[in-house]
């Protein structure tokens, strides 16, 4: 709007947005910003509001609220047609009566070019995603995976200025995503435009997005680089994403109260804070253990479950937590659900922040 | 609408006539197909050249046509009443009745009633189509019904004659009161029995060049030759009385 | 399965019924007379005429009901069954109260262009277009309310206008019910008889159709019109049999 | 859009044609006429019945064109239009010639049962239904065809049979289509004068439909015709406009 | 069929079925047996035909050949909705004109359950998942993952014989999917029916089946315990999918040799075997580093991605391999793609097995 922006220049970014989105129940209230060639992710528990927040950029959803500003250029009144975006749908929505390679033909036709043209650039899509030779199938001819490729491309081949991807990667089998992971990444490292992407496997966010915004009911609750977020979460949803036991406790110099519990922690640090851990930080014991008796407490086994190789022990008690332990381990103690045991974490496994 | 004669040489039949009087467009009643048909090919001989068109239909849609300027030269109608609506409209002058028709009762050729005479329609085990009062036929049913001080209570008033005949020929009914030409154009499957109190209910065949005819000429020409005794034996033989 | 079979009986045996009374023995020379032969001619190239312009009209006019929200959609949906109920006769009438040579517009038409619809074959396809239309407009505009929106939207944020959603996506997607209501259309047109004889009049060549020459059969000879009427029914049917299995699996 | 407007036009200008050639001075002693009213009723009645004899049947018979394969799908689903192109007239002469006192079906319905059809108001529905099944059953089967098969898969793995896949699945899910084809349907039997008059004749109270009584009028006055169009018109065009999209948005 | 099989009793398979199914350009032909309430992960690459054994088991697509039987009864000719199954599809196909509540309704309404019961029987499922809130929410007003909990809620209230689950996590969010996770496990475990499960995500095929059946190319290539095919992989697909790196070798007395590159291994085996590693074992050296030439190799950097914590390095050369290094180990190499390395394991990270 105003061309005098405290920021001029470089450091101006591509995607500013503000959506309000109101719904019975529900209300979508975000902030995103997204610079030159920036990977966002989107993350958040189911319901949480991305789907919504990536039609509103679409402009599928009309707003309630706020705006949308691309390259300096309001998109709020932009139909959606005449937005830059290219879209990755949820489930797809690959168009039933056409083939792979006209479905991914369509965007480049749309934007004008000619249907030999519009073909060519589809056809080296689906070679791009690994689906040369599916080129004349029909989207129910094709698996789930193959479909969300499609759609991939289709997104891709519009050339768009902001990409928005709801969960690409979800219906991949684990060979094809690492590639197409890969392949992703290499084209997004290429892309001056922003990109939006909505997943829930924190790997891909990981690998894939230079900031991460997580959603919870509609509002952000935490944003952040990926390895600060996965350092440093501060909701019990992403604390679970990232694969830590977190807590929020007060802290007095290196010790911080949860409850009935005291941490030892290596940061001097005061005030509210989060205290986070990861599960194989946790040891477990039939009885109490010796020694200071801090980082230690009595918690009751809620379940059991296989984790990988190692197995994974939910804790009740004063705080609830995971701990994962080997196979070896399970048997030696003699584990069972609802058996009382004691926890211990390391002080050097643990990290405490501000809340 | 009739300052510019001619200028539609191809729209339309009557304007194609208007451009060379080689063309005459008639209207006339649907129950005038055969005869009319036939006239039209002595009148095409009588006159090298010209080509005469019929319209036919029913007589009330035709007087419709009319009277929205549809571009005809004459109109025989099949009552009275359908005329006095184009000449009400100023679209003819001087109409006059060509030939007239006449009721009789059809039954199916086994007669499953045994009707004889007209009071036999009154008894409540015979099932009679009439037409319905609003054409020609149920006017004249009417007329000859009262004549006779006969109650008949058919179960269907049909929208014209044809249909009324062929509730007959199907044998969905025991008798019904029709024209004596439709009976004959029938052929063997219905009977016809004649009525002394049809003299009282006969239906007169108007015909009358138009006012805005395309071809006056022509058209005055060719109800000349219906009300000829050339047209008088055709329309004869097919049943009518003549006029 | 067994009410699917008794309707379909319901709806072919007064075929039979047609069958066994036919005049078999003259059939064939009835049907050698030229003007059946024109007549037919006129029934299939205006019925088809008619459809192609119900689809040009019709289509749009289903897609804005079921997409665009307006005012007084709803009634304008109830009006358009007009044609429907309107007995054909008085829709004549009324299109002749219109298009006439004295009508509302037909007056100005034939002012400024000298140009009258009543009584040309131009009048049977208007005539016909009229009491089919609401087939059609109704038929796709079910299709396209039962057909899932959000193909359209994922075609919108490909870059694809309003009009290239509607071609490229949406129509193909209705295809079926588009077939649906061109077939509807079709057969109503062909089988139109109260409208076309009111509006264009009942002239061998031009604009007699087939039922009117069934019509005017039944005026004289009833036998001839059977004839007729079997003759448009086989026509029909084996071209609507030939050509729609091919329309609607290709779809 | 333009086209929309134009085939919009194209179908509500002829009654304004109407509208403006109504004898409005006369109009309500025209209507206040009890046969008036009765015909109004009769018509109502009748083709509601219609409608919903040809939902009974024409719903299942659609599903079988679209959902089962068998030998001679392509020629029955032609045959389903011949209501459609038969001029109505003759429609009712083979109705006649089917259920007809001497007919093939309806001679022995008499001798069994002592019931006969034509002149009835059954006979109306009959014929109604016959001429409208049609457009009820080519309309439900594009819905059918258009719809996506694997929500009925997936029911059927819920335990659905046949009959409850239909009836939960796939009706609501074509619900816009059946409205469309039933909306057709009704209006069709409401505006059916050809195959009504010749099969089940015309006597008031028992027979006379509003068409009947259009048609009857136009012989001798056509302005209480007219009334009488625009009368049944309204009456139809209120019913649609306050149904339909009640029906159409619930499903 | 014959009532007199070898085995009598007890060991009966539940489910015994061999699924051949001939599609243009695909063929897919699996034997599959599973035994009382036991839970078989159907794992594979997209497009190996996983829905479609699944579909043919549930009678949706038919077969080309083989046969099914349930608890000794044959199923070929049983049709769709009198097999006694529950199905949970890949895209939820969730009836778009029921509410939640009434689309998990459906089943039990379809086994003769009163209107009422049946409501109430789909309420306590929809109670399980997580969603009796969004009860009356039609499919379009839910989230994808609130739209696939309904369909799982959906499949189980019919208490089916034979559970057939496409991805029935892969929408989920860690939290929830966590969640469900574990409250399948629970329902299976209770369950004395069959499970086929078909997941992309070996973590969810390791905590919830008892046995894999890797299916590649409409062709079984492994099957086993979980933790026997997580150690033994026997296909790059299966290797990737557990993370391992995995190739074919000749082995003579704890020495196998994979190409040029020979590694030390600590089994006693001869003959043709697989030898696997985790790209954790992987170290890397910017010059050849002393010692013993074996496990030792030169390969080329080809690409570099963050792994979780971790870097993840691919490497070209003799034998295509991945390490998991630290992102500290990264700077310090100074690594970049095309960068030349010398890669080397620790024989006691490796494992033989007979090929
Ligand atoms: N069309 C709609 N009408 C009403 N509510 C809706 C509609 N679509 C979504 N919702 C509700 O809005 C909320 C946000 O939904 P949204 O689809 O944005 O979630 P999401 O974050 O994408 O979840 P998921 O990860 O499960 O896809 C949910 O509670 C959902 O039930
Ligand atoms: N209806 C069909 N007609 C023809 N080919 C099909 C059809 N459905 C699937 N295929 C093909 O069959 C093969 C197996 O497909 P299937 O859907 O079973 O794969 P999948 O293992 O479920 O894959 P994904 O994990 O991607 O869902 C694929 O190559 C696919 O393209
Ligand atoms: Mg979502
Ligand atoms: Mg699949």
């Amino acid at each position: 709007m105003s061309g005098s922006e405290q920021d001029p220049g470089n450091g101006r970014p591509r995607l500013e947005a503000h959506l309000v989105v109101e719904r019975p129940r529900f209300r979508l209230d975000v902030e995103l910003a997204a610079d030159a060639g920036q990977v966002i992710a989107l993350l958040g528990p189911n319901g949480a509001g991305k789907t919504t927040a990536l039609r509103a950029l679409a402009g599928l959803t009309p707003l309630s609220g706020g705006h949308i500003t691309l390259d300096g250029r309001a998109l709020n009144s932009v139909p959606v047609e005449r937005r830059p975006i290219g879209v990755v749908f949820q489930d797809y929505l690959l168009f039933p009566h056409l083939s792979a390679l006209d479905n991914v033909a369509f965007g480049p036709r749309c934007q004008g070019a000619s249907k030999h043209e519009a073909r060519r650039t589809a056809g080296a899509w689906l070679e791009r995603v690994g689906l040369a030779e599916h080129a004349a199938a029909r989207p129910r001819q094709l698996s789930g995976g193959q479909a969300q490729r499609v759609a991939l491309a289709r997104a891709l081949a519009v050339e768009p200025r902001l990409l928005l991807l709801d969960e690409p990667l979800a219906a991949l089998d684990a060979h094809t995503r690492l590639e197409i992971r890969s392949r992703l990444r290499r084209h997004l490292g290429d892309f001056d435009g922003a990109t939006i992407l909505v997943t829930h496997d924190p790997l891909d966010a990981m690998v894939l997005a230079d900031h991460l915004v997580v959603i919870e009911n509609g509002a952000v609750v935490q944003q952040g680089p990926p390895a600060e977020v996965a350092r440093r979460p501060r909701t019990d949803y992403v604390a679970r994403l990232v694969g830590l036991n977190l807590y929020r406790g007060a802290a007095d110099e290196q010790q911080v109260t949860v409850g009935d519990v005291i941490f030892s922690v290596t940061e001097r640090i005061h005030g509210p804070v989060f205290i986070a851990f990861p599960p194989s930080a946790v040891a477990l014991f039939r009885t109490r253990p010796d020694g200071t008796p801090r980082n230690l407490w009595q918690a009751a086994i809620e379940g059991i479950e296989r984790h990988g190789d190692n197995v994974r022990v939910h804790l009740e008690g004063p705080i609830a937590a995971a701990a994962d332990i080997t196979p070896a381990a399970v048997a030696d103690l003699d584990l069972t659900a609802g058996q009382q045991v004691w926890a211990a974490v390391k002080a050097t496994e643990t990290h405490a922040y501000p809340a | 609408g009739s300052d510019e004669p001619g200028t539609t040489a191809s729209a339309s039949p009557a304007a194609s006539s208007a451009a060379s009087s080689s063309a005459l467009t008639v209207f006339a009643a649907a129950s005038l197909t055969e005869t009319f048909t036939e006239l039209g090919k002595t009148f095409e001989a009588a006159n090298p050249g010209v080509k005469v068109t019929f319209n036919f239909g029913s007589s009330a849609t035709l007087a419709q046509q009319i009277t929205q300027g549809a571009p005809a030269d004459v109109f025989a109608a099949a009552s009275p009443a359908t005329m006095k609506t184009v000449t009400d409209a100023s679209m003819a002058a001087a109409p006059t009745t060509f030939v007239r028709n006449k009721l009789e009762i059809a039954v199916p050729p086994d007669n499953p009633a045994k009707v004889d005479e007209l009071k036999d329609l009154a008894d409540a085990k015979v099932k009679v189509a009439l037409c319905a009062e609003q054409v020609p036929c149920g006017a004249a049913a009417i007329k000859a019904l009262d004549a006779a001080g006969l109650k008949v209570t058919p179960v269907t008033l049909e929208q014209d004659v044809k249909a009324t005949l062929t509730k007959v020929e199907l044998g969905e009914v025991d008798a019904a009161l029709v024209y004596k030409t439709d009976v004959l154009s029938a052929g063997g499957k219905v009977t016809g029995i004649d009525f002394p109190e049809a003299d009282k209910a006969i239906n007169d065949y108007p015909i009358a060049p138009l006012s805005k005819a395309p071809a006056p000429d022509l058209a005055k020409k060719f109800v000349d030759l219906v009300l000829s005794q050339q047209g008088k034996d055709v329309l004869v033989k097919a049943g009518f009385e003549a006029a | 399965m067994l009410l699917a079979v008794l309707g379909m009986a319901f709806l072919v045996l007064p075929l039979a019924g047609l069958l066994v009374r036919a005049p078999w023995s003259t059939m064939p020379e009835r049907l050698a007379e030229p003007q059946v032969l024109e007549a037919l001619r006129l029934s299939l190239v205006t019925a088809t005429i008619a459809t192609a312009v119900c689809l040009v009209l019709g289509v749009p006019l289903a897609w804005l009901l079921a997409r665009v929200s307006f005012p007084g959609r709803r009634l304008v949906r109830a009006l358009v069954t007009i044609p429907l109920v309107l007995p054909p006769v008085v829709g004549g009438v009324a299109l002749l109260l219109v298009l006439g040579r004295r009508g509302l517009i037909g007056q100005w038409l034939e002012s400024a262009f000298g140009f009258s619809l009543p009584f040309t074959t131009a009048g049977v396809v208007v005539a016909e277009a009229f009491v089919a239309m609401p087939f059609l407009v109704i038929s796709v505009e079910g299709a396209l309310r039962a057909a899932d929106l959000r193909y359209e939207e994922a075609a919108a944020t490909l870059g694809a206008s309003r009009w290239v959603v509607f071609r490229r996506v949406t129509m193909p997607l209705i295809a079926p019910g588009i077939v649906a209501g061109a077939v509807l259309c079709w057969a109503r047109a062909l089988g139109e008889f109260g409208a076309t004889i009111t509006f264009a009049g009942n002239f061998p060549g031009r604009t007699q159709t087939m039922p009117l020459a069934v019509y005017l059969a039944l005026e004289t000879e009833p036998d001839a019109a059977i004839v007729l009427s079997l003759l448009l029914l086989l026509v029909s049917v084996a071209i609507l049999a030939g050509l729609r299995d091919r329309w609607v699996t290709s779809a």
